[in-house]
């Protein structure tokens, strides 16, 4: 009988055999990469209808973020101001600044500005902002250092599994109310030292299961 | 070196010598014959179906593959015990209609399953392994009737590497026992 | 039994086997269903199943694209006709692990002729009942990815190890695996046999398929120590598979699900109706393919008889059901046995008990039991019992529990018929192309068990005491 | 007229296969895919809100893992008065109907109403709510609604119509053409304009009418029956508890008096009920008499007789064999506890049964204690039957060139002698102030949209004068307008704008804009409540009651679902089902088994009801405990000019109704409709018609699911509930959770005061953004009410008792739907909740399987796929949307537990006390029967009534320890009458 196979088959398939399984762990290990949350949800930076600097307004002039986000206290959503907040200060200051004009257009004709949304959950995640900042978790923490941001853009992944990290150990994100603005926060111990007293003392116990988060 | 990456290369040009025979009885005395009266060592013997004593004849030892078999299942019982336990009460512990976080009862079937599954691989993937399968390309292929041995007839094979190695004598030895053809084949 | 000529003067001629089916004969005849022209009829079987194949798809892509609205489930009876294909398909799939391993354990050797073809009854019996708990979501892609235990970077959530159908993922994957491996290894000896009578493009297929086996002593002392792990390891694991089906019932907490008996008679039930589709098929190839005489009467009569045992078994169990409902004093328990018998269902329980406890005792009878249009007949109404027994099991266990305000009914839509239409299509075309491609029968079992035996008797002249070789042989006279 | 042809296409409004087997269906299923209505009166703020809970659905399928495109945030330009995003506003109004006001409270996300709960200061809503308000809101985003200003069937404007109203001003001369018909006149502000309009043109004339009498609309004065303070409750043909009053209040004071203190010293009034049709107070009646309408009055003379030692002038006539007995029995009981009884009819029946109940009442001195009688805020001095008549006269002999319709679509439901619908041709000018494009719209040469009562400044008062002002929660959809506006601009009134005409009529009595603003806040205006009033003449409505005639007799009464009607096209309504029949999408000819054979029809059989060559085709429902020659009909369906919702649902009464068989008469015609049947769908028994016994009755014995018993069997053994089912001491496998500390959420359901009225299941579903799978779907058993209620028989087959039961998920501690789910998509918080994650489940249906409750809903199919956007502005934005393949379920009402747990944590406040957290069942239930709370809170009122002797659990033997528990049901009977059961 003929062969069917030449001699060197076996090693040729061996070889092929070897470097397929390379490319398949290595493409694997590309693809989880890429999808991984902290780099695929991460960086995004959308451009803003007004180029409104956090870094300036936050940062240089250290304006604080209660004062146009002010219903992160009181309700759900951290609302973005109403023009009218704008306009309180840029009445005097740079009234003629062109790059203010649509915020004064906005004033003038009462059409909202159309800011566009860098942190966004999906629709069954109802995230409370008031559950987390009246308790201590400071913006810094799914927000990163916005006062040192130009353009506002995501650096957390705020994935489950990422929240679910801090609800389950939440001490090194707690710190004193009074701080919760202060993106700069330095403590002169350990934060999280400083988290577990608080914890203990105000008997926060963040919710693991589902229906704290989905309703 | 494992099997699976043993070279083709040969280190001596013959690879040795093949007879082949028609029924399994001669096959049988054959092998009897160059294993235990010559002390041949390096034989096998081709057949279409598993011929009971050829072991013996020809000295094939027993197969380990059942210790293989035993190491993969213990592999496979121990992961699946470790994934319930892992998944359920360490990486995401939830309450679940006022059961245990883990527990033997509903983990039997898990750990049955995969205990089998992983068993099952080693059984074959070890079989393979041991028969060094696949194997495209063997030198006894160049034999000339190569393949009739899978229908009705019987090779006696007796590598070159065996220090008794002797042409002459193999084929003299092996026609004399029934042998319908001999023949010496290169690796 | 007969005597073997061989056995007068071994040296002479080679040895031939009774019926003058020489190993060669045999050889050639397996082989030549693979070589030879494909017949006329072969394209008109597979074109009319394939075209049925098609219908199960396009009613899949419709309840994808709808949802499982387009079935008759409903509230109480969220399963219905879903996952009673499931278990009715996995049920037909026992018969063939049964055969190949337990029969192999037990030694009976009637199972040579058969156990190929019905390990490939078994692969395509369970690929069609995974299909349903796949789609029965309606949305199989989530099904596919979060039944599995596979880490998830963004929920970082695991499968509930506590839910049977969990265990099922794990048993029917599994089952299916170990069942492929243990078919494929069959195969190998078989396939080297093809390959080496084969030329061009097919000796190359058939040679990477076999993976150069070259069928050395040293190889088979491997490979038979493999195939006794593997049929010793399946026979637990078809054993489990079938439980583990039923826990989907026993572990619930519905009158009529909730029952220890549920494990051993959905496994005798499994036989029962797995045996009756084997049946059905041989009585088909081997008259299609004339391979009297090598799948004789014999084996059909045997299989009938397990038929007739296991049957038997079902019906003791619908009994006892029965007994302990009426003897649990459970109210809710004695209202679903006589809903069940009296009920809006009880149509297809009498359909049910007819054709699972009735049929079957015709087998008592040797001559209806060699009959082969009657046992034809007779395994199909046993295949459509076993259908009906996982309906009623699912469907009137369901319709009407605990409350009575939340009692419903079922009505099957035309996508749930043409849905299980289309299983069977998928079904016979698998098997059609099985039997095109591949041996039917295991060659190289059945020349090892003949030849050996022969050998035996050649070598030390004693007779043979185990039978095997002419109930193999015997339907050479025929 | 009923239209057999089109089958299940109840509902060709939400999607149902027939529309994918049917390319017409199809085709109009995808223009509805595209609404245009809809979309365009969407604001900007609440289409952003939209399309927020549209991006739910897409989220939950599955795509939350790929970026999302790119979505905006529209802040306000300038700020709005304490309005803070994502918060919600609660404003207080009130919402008219049947005669009668009733305070609610409106919560308002983002500008858009989403949700109705009751007034709690508002002394006839007591902060609960029926089922008609809590749907109510549906009704105003419904798109069908979508409706324009029309003059003569051109589109036209408001400021046309002024014009035009300025032109006529002349030809309307004294208004002796001039009419104006309105619904039973309880606004003050529009009263006042009533007398404008009456002194500016005198000839006019101002025509009240309700198509659906009630006690408030039918007679001169009403009575107002403090069922609290009556120990023997006895109600003739009335449905007290149900239909014959649109508030809460009669409600809320029988339960009162049902339940006093404990086990012996237990106290509880009885209730006897003579009814042809099984009404909800019959459910609840100790004793229930079946007799026909027509026979009230005969027993009301019975009763006086006995009562007064005289023999009656009628016989009694009914359907108990022991009847004279029973009125024996009635009025010994009655004698026994004078000045602590009382005797109610019913609205339907004629003014001179009422004159004999009145009576009844003096003699026995309970008016006064019990029955008062309060003012009508109308001024109408006829009855309002005899006022249409006249109208319709004046109309068919041309003396009418101009009518103002305020009122509810008269062409559809005047009485069918008065020819509605040919003398409105009759009239030149007929102005309709159209609640929707409806039959009387189609004939109106002005068509001007009504405002919906939560779109417009308004007013109305409760029947005893409690005046509220109704506040806008949104700007009117479609421009509409309300009645004041209409008439004051047609009668050159003062002021044109409904705010003007409203506040200038009250701020003179409210003093000041502080007082306004108050009355505005509390929903009421203090002082407006008006005392007791002479006892009226009911004599002058109706002479005294004649010998009822033979024959087969056919009793209108309202549904449950339309109302009048007005309801029908409200998708809410039209799938909840009816309390005793639990018929939905449909209305029904109500018959006893006796006549049922009588007639040789049965279930879903048509007959034709025919009397003076006026003619009706329904279908058949055979009602245990019905009456025998005794059919009930339910006004409100087979409306011929209505939305997508109602369209082909029912047949219509109204077309056999004439003014001298109003209420009920006899002298009908029935036969059986050979060849035709007609499928009804319910929701509970849906194969009754195999099997009634099997399915309808509860075996009592067998299934103690809902457990009642008598209150001597009470007093004698306290736990008998509990002792109902022997249950064995339950071990479980492992061992248990410990949930004794922390906030425990528990429901505990008094099945004793439940009367079975539907509210829990609609406020649930507006609370929950619960889809309506429509008549199709609910015949295959696919209706998504998580609340659902359960209404069993006991007795026997002709004549039962029932009792009803909210049965919402039960909560287990070992839930069997958390084991069985492969996926962990419902697990257990440590607050003992039943978590129920839409976004993890894949659907395999396991749990609800598993649930021996059979309380939980899938999504077979996408059922918000053609909600319009419209409605999507009512949606919760509290509550995930769930798409197809999705298992929901009740959950406690999660979203509000979870609001209330984080205000509270913002005050440093963990533990949960009674008041902090109500679902949307028990905060909106008129009987009080469902109650919410922290039942580790030893003080809280769950807790409490866990520790009562009544209270059980349903299928404790399954060991899976229901959160949800059952307070057992008594009933009073009088020991001298057989108890039946």
């Amino acid at each position: 009988m003929a062969l069917i196979f030449p001699k060197s088959t076996d090693q040729i398939l061996r070889l092929g055999a070897l470097a397929a399984g390379l490319v398949v762990i290595g493409g694997a290990a590309m693809g989880l990469y890429v999808t991984w949350p902290d780099n695929l949800k991460t960086g995004y930076t959308p451009v803003q209808p007004v180029p409104y600097s956090h870094k300036l307004h936050a940062g240089e002039l250290g304006m604080d973020c209660y004062y146009c986000h002010y219903t992160v206290t009181k309700s759900s959503y951290a609302a973005v101001p109403q023009t009218e907040v704008c306009m309180n200060c840029h009445v005097r200051v740079k009234p003629q600044s062109p790059r203010l004009e649509k915020i004064r257009d906005s004033y003038a004709t009462g059409k909202p500005v159309e800011w566009v949304k860098v942190h966004k959950l999906a629709d069954f995640v109802y995230f409370n902002h008031q559950a987390h900042v009246t308790v201590g978790v400071s913006c810094v923490s799914c927000h990163g250092r916005i006062d040192q941001m130009v353009e506002v853009k995501q650096v957390k992944p705020l994935n489950m599994a990422w929240c679910l990290d801090c609800h389950r150990n939440p001490a090194p994100n707690i710190r004193p109310v009074e701080q919760v603005t202060n993106l700069a926060w330095q403590p002169d111990r350990d934060p999280a030292e400083i988290g577990r007293e608080l914890i203990t003392a105000k008997g926060i116990n963040p919710p693991q299961n589902c229906s704290g988060c989905h309703r | 070196m494992l099997p699976f990456f043993k070279s083709n290369t040969p280190v001596n040009p013959v690879y040795g010598v093949v007879g082949l025979f028609d029924r399994p009885e001669d096959l049988l005395r054959a092998g009897e014959e160059l294993h235990h009266k010559r002390g041949y060592t390096k034989l096998d013997a081709y057949s279409p179906f598993p011929i009971h004593g050829i072991d013996d004849a020809i000295g094939v030892p027993k197969s380990i593959l059942g210790y293989i078999v035993f190491c993969a299942g213990l592999f496979g019982f121990a992961n699946a015990v470790l994934m319930v336990w892992y998944t359920g009460a360490v990486d995401y512990p939830l309450v679940i209609g006022g059961k245990p976080l883990f527990a033997w009862e509903f983990s039997i079937p898990v750990v049955f399953e995969l205990t089998v599954l992983f068993s099952s691989f080693g059984a074959v993937f070890g079989m393979f392994y041991l028969n060094g399968l696949p194997r495209f390309y063997h030198p006894t292929m160049n034999f000339s009737r190569f393949g009739e041995h899978t229908d009705d007839k019987y090779l006696l094979v007796v590598e070159s590497t065996d220090p008794r190695f002797d042409v002459e004598e193999l084929q003299a030895v092996m026609s004399e026992l029934g042998a319908a053809t001999t023949e010496v084949v290169e690796a | 039994m007969a005597q073997n000529p061989a056995a007068l003067d071994p040296h002479v001629k080679p040895i031939l086997v009774q019926g003058g089916a020489s190993l060669h004969k045999i050889t050639d005849d397996i082989s030549k269903i693979t070589e030879s022209q494909t017949p006329l009829k072969w394209y008109i079987a597979i074109g009319i199943s394939s075209s049925i194949a098609l219908i199960l798809f396009a009613m899949l892509g419709w309840l994808v694209w709808m949802g499982i609205g387009v079935w008759g489930n409903n509230q109480p009876v969220a399963w219905a006709w879903d996952i009673t294909n499931f278990v009715f398909w996995i049920g037909i799939g026992h018969a063939g692990t049964l055969i190949s391993a337990i029969l192999f354990l037990f030694r009976q050797k009637w199972r040579t002729s058969i156990n190929r073809a019905a390990e490939a009854m078994t692969l395509f019996a369970v690929a069609c009942a995974g299909i349903y708990p796949l789609f029965h979501t309606g949305r199989p892609w989530r099904a596919a990815y979060w039944l599995l235990p596979l880490p998830n970077p963004y929920l970082a959530m695991w499968p509930n190890f506590r839910s049977p159908l969990v265990w099922d993922v794990f048993a029917v994957s599994t089952y299916l695996t170990v069942s492929a491996l243990f078919w494929y290894v069959g195969l190998i000896p078989d396939l080297a046999t093809l390959r080496d009578r084969a030329k061009g493009v097919r000796q190359m297929i058939f040679g990477a398929a076999s993976l150069g086996w070259r069928g050395s002593a040293r190889m088979w002392n491997n490979y038979e120590k493999a195939y006794l792990i593997l049929a010793a390891l399946s026979t637990p694991l078809v054993l489990s598979v079938h439980s583990i089906v039923s826990f989907d019932f026993a572990t619930s907490v519905l009158p009529g699900w909730h029952t220890t008996i549920f494990p051993p008679y959905f496994v005798a039930g499994a036989i029962f109706s797995g045996f009756a589709m084997v049946i059905t098929l041989m009585v088909i190839a081997r008259w299609a393919l004339n391979l009297q005489y090598l799948i004789t009467i014999r084996h059909l009569e045997n299989m009938n008889k397990v038929i007739l045992a296991t049957g038997t078994i079902v019906g003791y169990a619908y009994a006892t059901e029965f007994f302990i409902a009426w003897y649990s004093g459970n109210p809710y328990e004695r209202f679903v046995f006589i809903n069940r018998a009296f009920g809006p269902f009880a149509w297809a329980y009498w359909a049910m008990v007819t054709c699972n406890v009735v049929t079957p005792q015709f087998f008592w009878s040797k001559r209806l039991r060699t009959n082969v249009p009657f046992m034809f007949v007779l395994s199909i109404f046993v295949n459509i019992g076993m259908w009906f027994e996982r309906f009623v099991i699912i469907a009137t266990s369901l319709h009407r529990d605990f409350m009575p305000s939340a009692w419903g009914y079922f009505r099957p839509t035309p996508v749930d018929m043409l849905t299980f239409f289309g299983t069977f299509g998928l079904f016979v075309t698998l098997f059609l192309a099985f039997c095109r491609f591949l041996p039917v029968i295991a060659v190289s079992e059945i020349k090892g068990m003949m030849a050996n035996e022969a050998m035996h008797e050649a070598m030390h002249g004693q007779p043979v005491n185990a039978p095997a070789v002419p109930e193999v042989l015997e339907g050479g006279r025929h | 007229m009923i239209q057999i042809t089109k089958k299940l296409t109840g509902k060709k409004y939400w999607r149902s296969l027939d529309q994918f087997y049917q390319t017409s269906e199809f085709q109009t299923w995808v223009n509805r895919e595209f609404p245009s209505a809809g979309q365009d009166m969407l604001d900007e703020p609440s289409r952003r809100n939209v399309l927020k809970v549209m991006a739910a659905s897409f989220g939950l399928a599955g795509l939350t893992a790929c970026r999302r495109p790119v979505e905006h945030i529209l802040p306000n330009s300038k700020g709005i008065e304490d309005l803070i995003p994502g918060r919600p506003n609660y404003y207080n109004t009130a919402m008219p109907l049947g005669g009668a006001s009733m305070g609610l409270m409106v919560e308002v996300n983002d500008g858009r109403p989403t949700k109705i709960e009751g007034n709690p200061n508002h002394p006839w809503s007591l902060g609960r709510a029926r089922a008609y308000h809590q749907a109510s809101i549906l009704q105003m985003y419904d798109p069908d609604r979508g409706l324009a200003f029309k003059e003569s069937g051109n589109n036209s404007d408001w400021a046309k119509f002024e014009a035009w109203s300025g032109s006529v001003q002349g030809q309307l001369g004294d208004g002796s053409g001039l009419r104006i018909l309105s619904e039973y006149l309880h606004s003050p502000s529009l009263s006042a304009v009533r007398k404008h309009a009456l002194t500016r043109f005198p000839k006019a004339q101002w025509i009240e009418y309700n198509a659906v009498q009630t006690n408030e609309t039918a007679l001169p004065a009403i009575a107002r029956v403090a069922f609290d303070k009556a120990a023997v409750v006895v109600a003739l043909d009335s449905d007290f508890l149900g239909l014959d009053s649109s508030t809460v209040l009669p409600v809320k004071e029988y339960v009162k008096g049902r339940m006093v203190g404990d086990a012996d010293e237990t106290v509880m009034s009885r209730l006897y009920t003579v009814e042809s049709q099984f009404s909800v107070t019959g459910a609840a009646a100790d004793h229930r008499f079946r007799s026909r309408s027509s026979d009230i009055g005969g027993y009301a003379n019975a009763l006086l007789a006995a009562i007064q030692n005289t023999t009656s002038p009628l016989k009694v006539v009914g359907q108990t064999p022991n009847t004279d007995k029973a009125v024996a029995a009635i009025a010994k009981d009655l004698i026994a506890n004078k000045g602590k009884s009382v005797v109610v009819c019913g609205p339907r029946q004629p003014g001179g049964v009422h004159a004999v109940v009145h009576q009844i009442n003096q003699a026995l001195g309970n008016v006064g204690p019990v029955v008062t009688y309060l003012n009508r805020t109308s001024e109408q001095q006829t009855s309002q039957v005899d006022a249409i008549k006249t109208l319709a006269g004046d109309m068919a002999a041309g003396r009418v060139n101009t009518l103002v319709i305020l009122s509810y679509n008269p062409a559809y439901s005047a009485p069918a002698d008065l020819d509605f619908v040919a003398n409105l041709k009759k009239v030149a000018n007929v102005i309709y102030l159209a609640p929707e494009e409806d039959e009387t719209a189609a004939l109106a040469k002005w068509q001007i949209p009504a405002a919906h009562y939560l779109e417009s400044w308004a007013d109305s008062q409760a029947p005893d004068g409690t005046a509220t002002i109704h506040q806008p929660t949104i700007q009117p959809l479609y421009g509409g307008k309300t009645a004041a506006e209409l008439v004051a601009t047609l009668t050159g009134f003062k002021d044109k704008k409904a705010y003007d005409i409203v506040r200038n009529y009250w701020l003179p009595i409210l003093k000041d804009e502080k007082g306004w603003r108050k009355a505005l806040h509390d929903g009421m205006v203090p002082n407006t409540t008006s005392t007791a009033a002479a006892t009226p003449n009911f004599a002058a409505w109706a002479s005294a009651p004649t010998p009822a005639g033979s024959g087969m007799e056919v009793v209108f009464v309202p549904s449950w679902s339309t109302y009048d009607g007005r309801f029908n096209n409200n998708a809410w309504l039209q799938e909840v089902p009816d309390p005793i029949t639990k018929v939905t999408w449909d209305n029904a000819a109500l018959v006893s088994k006796a006549t049922a054979s009588k007639l040789g029809v049965q279930m879903n059989d048509v007959i034709s009801i025919e009397r003076n060559g006026r003619k009706v085709e329904a279908a058949v429902f055979v009602q245990p405990g019905q009456a025998d020659d005794s059919i009930t009909v339910a006004l409100g369906y087979g409306r011929t000019r209505v939305g997508r919702v109602g369209e082909g649902t029912g047949f219509n009464a109204y077309a056999v109704r004439t003014t001298d068989v109003f209420g009920f008469g006899t002298g009908f015609t029935v036969s059986k409709v050979a060849g035709k049947s007609y499928p009804l769908v319910q929701t509970q028994d849906y194969d009754s018609q195999t099997e009634p016994q099997l399915v309808s009755f509860q075996p009592k014995a067998t299934r103690p699911v809902l457990r009642e018993g008598t209150l001597a069997e009470y007093k004698h053994e306290p736990n008998f509930a509990q002792e109902m089912v022997e249950t064995p001491p339950l071990r479980s496998l492992y061992g248990e959770y410990d949930y004794s500390r922390g906030n425990q959420w528990a429901m505990a359901i008094d099945l004793n005061s439940c009367i079975g009225c539907n509210a829990c299941t609609v406020a649930c579903q507006a609370e929950n953004n619960i889809p309506v799978v429509g008549k199709t779907e609910v015949a295959r058993g696919r209706e998504m009410h998580w609340i659902r209620i359960d209404r069993y028989y006991t007795g026997n087959a002709e004549d039962p008792q029932a009792v009803t039961a909210p049965i919402p998920c039960m909560q287990c501690e070992n839930a069997p739907c958390e084991n069985v789910c492969p996926v962990a998509a419902t697990v257990h918080s440590p607050e003992g909740l039943n978590d129920m994650v839409y976004n993890r489940c894949v659907g395999t249906r396991y749990c609800s399987n598993n649930c021996p409750f059979k309380v939980r809903r899938f999504n077979f199919l996408a059922w918000h796929h053609d909600t319009k956007e419209s409605q999507k502005m009512q949606w919760n934005p509290d509550v995930t949307v769930r798409m197809r393949g999705v298992m929901e379920k009740c959950t406690y009402c999660v979203q509000r537990i979870q609001e209330a747990k984080i205000d509270a944590k913002a005050k440093g406040k963990r533990w949960m006390v009674d008041g902090d957290v109500t679902p949307a069942c028990a905060q909106t239930c008129p009987s009080d029967a469902i109650v919410f709370g922290n039942v580790n809170d030893l003080n809280s009122r769950v807790a409490k009534m866990k520790l009562s002797p009544r209270n059980y659990a349903m299928l404790a033997e399954l060991n899976i320890k229901p959160r949800t528990t059952y307070l057992a049901k008594l009933r009073n009977p009088n020991p001298e009458l057989e108890v039946r059961s």
